[in-house]
């Protein structure tokens, strides 16, 4: 024993229903030091740290094997509880946050400060009263730690993400024996100054003694912050780099098992297309992401993306046109008038959406594939379908082989076409909804975040088929957080802040232009408090 | 925080008005004063037609001969089992009019303990007259003046000889557990059973599902439709089939017409109960009402399905005969004609006046205003 | 120009207005509507008031802390208890077993408090025991739980009483000497055994209320000296009191018979404290858990909450305070009938609390005691404004069943509406809260 | 061995436990000396008259308004409807179809206008739906009573309004659809034309849910806002599957109905559809999710059991007065309640 080990885990494998997802991992783990896993989706990573946080999924599926080492000493880790007490925190990809609670109170959650009241001194502890003062003063003092300029008491419930990661970390940092610090992909619903931030935020801690385990696709974070990367790929651990002695191209290919080239720019540049699609005054009441009084022009034949921090609004540009969201103003396809808070117009218009929250508005979760493909054609085409007068009956034939034949061409990896969607990863299931969205044979194409909670592989093949969509003569307009994304395959980019347009840019202006347009207005101010 | 001062507000207002209609209220002073005896009310309360129709309309009967001016009539509700406050509710609502003086309640459900009790908390002096009570005999005679049932425990005997007399060999009795617990129901059974072994007649106990369970009406009957065929087809021809529960009647006479048995007699016997609507009998609207008619009709009905002499029931429609007999007797006491509260002489009389004849009329053990009320059989 | 600008801000204004009183009348149209029909019902039957407010006193009495019994588990984020049947079955095996040792009054609710108890927590824990696997599909588990259960409680008390479990009792059991009989008289015995203990004339009470609010209000007032806003809320609610006071007199002065109408206040009180309990309950940790829980199950379990045992423990108070409450009921109806008295306690319940305002994940003191008030004001209105509009008995009391559910059903849409445009009026929205 | 377990996997054990409940009280009845024939085509007959209540179901967990708690509207047009040809005094077959006939315009209507009001209460469907049809069922009462009706084969025999129950008997009605072409299968009578009549009506829905408007229709039902975001129009579909349970109601009382020999109007719609459908969550189905598979099964156990339970507990507890109702009512509950903690393990 050279070195002085906070955390280490030999041989550590795992199996479900006999199904081998985790074999002899080997990790180790200092203190003040930040260690990256990386993987795609399913590589396991997820399942790593169910098991280091004692989570019931593993338990009630009997258990694992390997022995897992906390300073030096073997524990059994059963429950969140016992993680907690061995003083492994963790933050979770999805919030572990009650939204109607302060602040305060998430961040103490289950660890509530108590004092005496009338009846505790009868029916014990449980009926202590909460102490609120003490209360806010700790999270006061967690959140300062942070930097976190936000009110103790202001309830959770519709601050923006950014803030509610923050209240997360808070929390674990409250906690007073905390050592190990795991990171479940966290800066994946952040937009990109947020994530600089939280980024900071990990370092100090960092700094102060505590371990960090940080779980996360991107892999340019990585190389910023980590001191030791370790890559999984199937359940296997694939190496374990310091960070010095390797590259982000080298970590890609470890993850995804072959090169990994960078994303081509498209060399045919639209300059003159005609307009395709006006935008005049548009006001979108999405919560969240209010759009008021925008204006934009998109050229046919263009990839035109659409950029901006999160909450200011560019999100609500496709979920008003597309009639999700109550929205006012005028928006001329091929110069006709569109309809505005009518779904079935847009489509008919030949406009066609794909939705940023896939699973809420993208799928329907519980039926097959091939329904999830062809059922916007169906109603809104009559397509698919046999006429018999006024009744009509699915065309199961066409229906099969229509699905069948998008399943090979987007390659999405499924037991058949009957599959239901909720059971297929991420990266699949988005491209199912992207193979809906080409069965319409739309003239215009909107995609919002069309790569968030995809592994690398699959986002890779998401925007080169965008590309190849739109040399086929396709108008794309993508909305995204990840700037580099956009530079990547837009024509242009339009950069949304506080609801209305800030700036078109080419993609290959400086970081700069990006930059002051984005943080234009008091955004900047607000997020560097 | 305005909104709830706003809440407040309404509130009072609706106390308010009360308050408004509390000052009326008061000025005319209504409950105390003993004006001329003209001045009497007697409140009835019976079921709705959804559970017997022949108490309401004896009711609405007796409001038309003594105007509406008299004869209060009101009902329990249909769930009167998970309504019982509200059975409460309508009955001190109706002894709280001014000048009622009695109230006759046909049939005495669960609930008329409850609400005998509160009224006569506040209105002392009412006299009750109760009818077919639900409730248990002993409670229940503490509560009412008079109580008139049929004598189930005497018909426990009864409908097994009658039973024999017709030509059963078998006899099956329907029930479920609630009415078992009813000390009559749960007697007559036994007395039933004990008789029809004596005269040599096999006793079948079957349970039904419970009306009042998650099985509901609908289950009750449709397992009586299936069963009743089966017993007939196990036990033979001469099978004797009763059931204590209303809502098994239809099934039963219409099965053990269909199929050969035997239908000695309702739960409640009358001619209207469910014999018009088990055999069909159209009712022209100037027949309504009419007993000898029905009698005649239900005669034709079985003799059409070769089932002479296989279906019987009282001839008096019991229900109707308590209420008539409870409004009757109520007068009678307001005006002073009878000894006291409880004059079994002067009710008798009475209802020998309604039925027609000679009434057999005996007490409950162990009560003296608890009376039974028996009567011979009419067979089809 | 200008004048423009004037006309601008003045319609803006009149907006404001007429949002403010809109947003008013959403957030309120179920009391409104109820209020508007009471008030239309009482007109209509020519109710005596007395008669009215002396029944509205008793069912509030029986019924609130019935329905206060359900306020837990909706926090506990398990919806609607249904299944407080069960502690109502708990309840009555009490009684019987108390009427049948022949322990009356105030030592007897005791006692039945005492028996209650620890039968209601084993049903309680049963039941949060199934509850913790049937996760979401709580409120349909506790109906079908509670005719499970009546299945049971026939069981005992018709076939085992007096056999296997010895009861030599006349009055209770039946002739035949096995199971109880059908009605349970409890006059001399239990009846009013809580009510009776300490009674006061309703004006009395009222005097009563009036004077500790307006001590209330001023040490309210004291305490948050300045605010204008405040000032109108002092003045307001002083108002009020001395309003509820200078009527009490009235009444007094009249010689009314309201006030011959006396209170329960023992029963009350019991009542006051059950609400001050869950109000203080609700700020323990216990209770906080148990909100946590009821926020997110899944969240909660992360933060180490142990999630089924705090919902077992909901269901086991709920369950508790069921058996109790129906205990209070009982000995106020003084008379229930063996096999069905429990049946209904959970659907009546239950409309009570929606009537109020609640949702099966959002149940307040306040909620429960406004519930039971507007609904049973229309259950003691309804069957004579049917009569009076009809003229015929029968189809009144089925108007007033006809009107009852419906009332009900038109209440739950009308929630789910509000909800709407609640969401359609953000601004509005925002400020109610505030 | 693996096929077996996916099987048992995809039936579900809370139903196999079911039905294996129903099998053992099947074979009881042999030892018993029961008529094991003439229990299976009681049961039979039961199955197949609730067959088209309880596929009343399908469509609205489709659509997403959940189980149809307010079945009872659909069913009360049926009663109307068969009010309306006793009225006009029709005799067998004219009778049953001049009865859906009169009551499915009604059903259209009274299912929109239902339809119109669960769209508003979306989320909280189930309650109001359930005060909605007992409320309904209250104010046909004193329709019952008022309607101007004057066959006095359905008349009070003392005075205003329709009867609580109406024989069809008199019509040629009673057990029109049982007895058309019955023929035995050894000693079970296999009711044919009810057997029919309730396979061409899956048959229907069956297609219906496969044309567009059905699709449409699950797919509003599966999740409102990927149907919203599709161009599909959720409120209508929604009301449209509304209209059909309404409808299917009103068809599958008259079926009911003439099996049965009566009308049961005043309080008899109140709880028949808990029993629709507790039968359809047996099957399998969830309040979001249901097939013909589920409605099928469901109302084969449900009922089945009903059937064969009370005849087999009558003898096992012949000498304890009233234990065979205990008995049922504690092991059909038991069951639903086990059922229910096995569905979070499918």
């Amino acid at each position: 024993m050279s070195e002085h080990y906070l955390l280490q885990m030999k041989n550590v494998t795992k199996s479900y229903y006999g199904t081998t997802v985790l074999k002899d991992i080997n990790l180790d783990l200092k203190a003040g030091e930040i260690h990256a896993i990386v993987g795609e989706n399913g590589a396991g990573k997820s399942t790593l740290m169910n098991i280091l946080f004692g989570m019931p999924v593993i338990h009630s599926t009997g258990g694992y094997q390997g022995e897992i080492l906390i300073e030096g000493q073997p524990a059994q880790i059963t429950s969140p509880q016992q993680a907690m007490s061995s003083g492994i925190g963790m933050v979770h990809q999805e919030f572990m946050l009650i939204p109607n609670y302060s602040i305060t109170e998430n961040i103490k959650l289950n660890r509530e400060t108590l004092k005496h009241s009338f009846l505790s001194r009868f029916f014990g502890r449980n009926l202590k009263t909460l102490d609120f003062k003490s209360m806010h003063a700790d999270a006061r003092k967690a959140l300062d730690t942070l930097d976190i300029g936000i009110e103790e008491y202001t309830r959770v419930a519709g601050l923006p993400v950014g803030y509610m990661q923050f209240t997360e970390i808070a929390r674990e940092i409250d906690k007073t024996n905390i050592k190990v610090l795991v990171f479940d992909e966290p800066t994946a619903v952040l937009a990109e100054s947020e994530a600089a931030n939280l980024l900071a935020a990990m370092k100090k801690l960092a700094a102060r003694g505590i371990a960090i385990l940080f779980i996360t696709h991107r892999l340019d974070e990585v190389m910023e912050i980590a001191d030791n990367i370790t890559v999984l790929r199937d359940g296997r651990l694939v190496a374990t780099r310091p960070k010095e002695a390797t590259s982000v191209y080298e970590l890609a290919e470890l993850m995804v098992g072959r090169k990994v080239e960078k994303m081509t720019r498209r060399t045919d540049q639209v300059s003159s297309g005609n307009i395709v699609l006006s935008i005049k005054d548009l006001s979108v009441r999405m919560p969240g992401e209010v759009v008021s009084g925008l204006n934009l022009e998109v050229r046919r034949g263009e990839i035109l993306g659409i950029g901006g921090l999160a909450g200011q609004g560019k999100v609500g540009v496709a979920n008003g046109i597309m009639g999700l969201y109550p929205s006012s103003g005028t928006v001329l396809v091929n110069g006709e008038k569109l309809p505005l808070n009518n779904p079935r117009e847009s489509i008919k218009r030949g406009l066609a959406f794909l939705s940023e929250d896939r699973r809420g508005v993208g799928l329907l979760l519980d039926s097959s594939i091939e329904m999830n493909i062809v059922i916007s054609s169906l109603q809104n085409q009559g397509r698919f379908i046999r006429r018999f007068g006024p009744f009509s009956q699915l065309n199961s034939k066409e229906i099969r082989g229509y699905a069948l034949k998008m399943i090979k061409e987007l390659d999405i990896r499924c037991t058949g076409p009957t599959q239901i969607v909720r059971r297929l990863s991420g990266g699949n299931q988005q491209k199912v909804c992207i193979a809906r969205a080409l069965t319409l044979n739309p003239d215009i194409l909107f995609v919002s975040e069309p790569t968030r909670g995809i592994d690398v592989g699959a986002k890779r093949l998401v925007l080169e088929t965008l590309v190849r969509l739109n040399e086929q003569g396709m108008t794309i307009i993508m909305t995204s957080s990840e700037l580099a994304e956009l530079r990547s395959v837009c024509d242009r980019i339009a950069i949304v802040t506080g609801g209305t347009v800030a700036g078109i840019l080419s993609p290959d202006d400086s970081d700069v232009n990006f930059g002051l347009l984005m943080a234009g207005q008091k955004a900047g101010k607000e997020l560097s408090a | 925080m305005l909104k709830r001062s706003l809440v407040v507000l309404m509130v009072m207002v609706l106390l308010a008005s009360l308050a408004a209609g509390c000052g009326k209220q008061a000025a005319p002073t209504p409950q105390q004063p003993e004006k001329p005896k003209e001045e009497w009310k007697i409140g009835i309360m019976s079921s709705t037609v959804t559970q017997n129709e022949e108490e309401f309309r004896k009711a609405a009967e007796m409001q038309q001969k003594y105007g509406a001016d008299r004869i209060l009539h009101t009902t329990y509700p249909d769930k009167f089992m998970q309504e019982q406050e509200t059975t409460i509710t309508n009955m001190l609502e109706m002894a709280s009019t001014p000048g009622v003086k009695a109230i006759v309640m046909v049939q005495a459900v669960p609930g008329a303990v409850a609400a005998v009790d509160k009224v006569r908390e506040l209105f002392p002096d009412i006299l009750f007259i109760l009818g077919s009570p639900q409730e248990d005999p002993n409670v229940i005679a503490k509560k009412g003046d008079i109580v008139l049932n049929t004598d189930d425990l005497g018909r426990g005997y009864q409908i097994a000889e009658h039973a024999k007399a017709m030509g059963a060999e078998t006899l099956v009795h329907y029930s479920f557990p609630r009415h078992m617990s009813i000390e009559f129901l749960a007697k007559r059974r036994a007395l039933m059973k004990e008789r029809a072994e004596q005269l040599g007649i096999r006793f079948v106990d079957e349970d039904a599902p419970d009306p009042t369970s998650d099985a509901g009406v609908p289950g009750t009957q449709q397992f009586i439709m299936e069963d009743v065929p089966r017993k007939i087809a196990q036990y033979g021809k001469n099978t004797a089939v009763f059931g204590t529960n209303c809502a098994m009647q239809e099934p039963l006479i219409r099965q053990a017409v269909a199929n050969g048995g035997i239908f000695p007699v309702q739960c409640c016997p009358s001619p209207y109960h469910a014999l018009p609507a088990a055999l069909a009998i159209s009712v022209p609207a100037d027949k309504k009402g009419n007993v000898p008619w029905m009698l005649e009709q239900i005669k034709e009905k079985v003799a059409q399905a070769g089932a002479t002499g296989r279906v019987a029931t009282w001839p008096v429609p019991v229900n109707m005969m308590f209420i008539e007999a409870g409004v009757e007797y109520a007068i009678a006491w307001i005006n002073g004609e009878t000894n006291g509260r409880n004059d079994k002489a002067k009710l008798k009389q009475i209802m020998e006046k309604i039925a027609g004849g000679a009434v057999n009329l005996t007490e409950y053990t162990g009560t003296d205003n608890y009376y039974l009320y028996l009567s011979d059989h009419y067979i089809f | 120009m200008k004048a423009d600008t004037g006309l601008e801000t003045s319609r803006k204004v009149q907006i404001d207005y007429w949002q403010s009183v809109s947003g008013f009348l959403t957030n309120n149209m179920v009391t409104i509507m109820f209020v508007a029909l009471s008030m239309a019902g009482l007109y209509i039957s020519g109710m005596n008031s007395t008669l009215y407010i002396n029944d509205i006193i008793s069912r509030v009495s029986r019924n609130s802390f019935l329905v206060l019994s359900l306020i837990i588990p909706v926090i506990a984020g398990m919806g609607l208890n249904f299944s407080i049947v069960l502690g109502a079955m708990a309840a009555q095996a009490a009684v019987i077993f108390v009427t049948h040792w022949g322990v009356a009054g105030f030592p007897g609710i005791l006692l039945c408090v005492a028996l209650a108890t620890p039968m209601a927590m084993a049903l309680g824990y049963l039941t949060g025991k199934l509850f913790n696997k049937t996760k979401g599909q709580e409120m349909i588990s506790g109906l079908i739980m509670g005719f499970f259960f009546a299945g049971i409680y026939w069981f005992i008390f018709l076939q085992l009483v007096g056999g296997i479990i010895p009861m030599d009792n006349e009055v209770l059991v039946l002739s035949s000497g096995v199971g109880i009989r059908t009605t349970v008289d409890l006059t001399g015995g239990l009846k009013y055994g809580l009510d009776h203990l300490y009674r006061l004339p309703l004006t009395t009470v009222m005097i009563i209320a009036g004077c500790l609010g307006i001590a209330y209000q001023v040490y309210r007032f004291v305490k948050a000296a300045g605010d204008s806003f405040r000032n109108i809320r002092f003045i307001f609610g002083f108002a009020c009191m001395v309003a509820v006071i200078v009527w009490a007199l009235m009444i007094r002065a009249s010689g009314s018979m309201v006030s011959n109408i006396r209170v329960p206040v023992a029963t009350w009180l019991a009542i006051a404290g059950l609400c001050l309990f869950i109000t203080f309950f609700l700020k323990t940790k216990l209770g906080h858990d148990m909100r946590t829980v009821g926020q997110d199950r899944h969240v909660a379990a992360v933060a180490g909450i142990p999630v089924d045992r705090i919902r077992i423990i909901a269901i086991m108070m709920s369950m508790v305070l069921a058996s109790w409450g129906h205990i209070i009921f009982l000995q106020n109806m003084g008379a229930f009938s063996t096999y069905g008295s429990h049946e209904s306690i959970g659907i009546y319940a239950v409309a009570a609390i929606l009537i109020g305002g609640a949702s099966v994940t959002r149940a307040t003191i306040g909620q429960a005691l406004l519930g039971v008030f507007l609904f049973h004001t229309l259950f003691i209105v309804a069957p004579s404004a049917g009569r009076q509009l009809f003229g015929d008995a029968q189809v009144g009391e089925y108007f007033r069943v006809f009107v009852a559910f419906g009332v009900i059903g038109v209440t739950l849409a009308m929630h789910a509406w509000k909800r709407r445009l609640q969401s359609k009026l953000p601004a509005v929205a925002k400020a109610e809260k505030e | 061995m693996n096929i077996i377990r996916n099987a048992v996997h995809g039936f579900g054990v809370a139903r196999l436990t079911i039905l294996g409940f129903f099998l053992l009280l099947c074979i009881m009845a042999v030892p018993l000396k029961l008529d094991v024939a003439e229990l299976i085509s009681s049961s039979l007959v039961r199955i197949l008259m609730w067959g088209v209540l309880v596929l009343a179901m399908w469509p609205s967990i489709s659509c997403g308004t959940g189980p149809n708690f307010g079945l009872s509207l659909g069913i009360i047009c049926g009663l109307l409807g068969g009010i309306i040809a006793m009225e006009l005094e029709l005799n067998g077959f004219v009778n049953l179809f001049a009865s859906i006939a009169f009551a499915a315009p009604f059903a259209i209507l009274v299912g929109w206008g239902y339809g119109w009001l669960l769209n508003r209460v979306k989320g909280a469907e189930m309650m109001l739906a359930m005060f909605v049809g007992w409320s309904a069922v209250s104010l046909m009462k004193i329709g019952w009573l008022m309607l101007p009706f004057h066959n006095p084969e359905m008349a009070w025999p003392q005075g205003r309004g329709l009867r609580v129950t109406v024989s069809l008997v008199n019509r040629d009605m009673a057990q029109l659809l049982n007895q058309f072409l019955s023929f035995k299968l050894g000693n079970i009578i296999v009711p044919t034309g009810l057997l029919l009549f309730f396979l061409v009506c899956c048959l229907a829905v069956w297609l219906f849910m496969r044309s567009k408007t059905g699709v449409a229709m699950t797919a509003a039902g599966d999740n409102p806002r990927f149907a919203e975001a599709a161009g599909i129009n959720v409120d209508r579909h929604r009301i449209i599957g509304t209209i059909l349970s309404t409808v299917l109601g009103a068809v599958g009382i008259l079926v009911y109905a003439q099996s049965f020999g009566f009308y049961q109007l005043y309080e008899g719609p109140m709880y028949m559809p808990q029993q629709a459908v507790a039968a359809i969550l047996i099957g399998g189905a969830s309040i979001r999710k249901a097939s013909l598979a589920n409605v099928i099964i469901g109302v084969i156990l449900f009922q089945g059991i009903l059937v064969v339970a009370m005849p087999v507990f009558n003898i096992f507890t012949q000498d304890m007065a009233s234990m065979a109702e205990i008995s049922r009512v504690i092991i059909q509950n038991g069951i639903i309640l086990y059922a229910l903690t096995q569905v979070r393990g499918e």
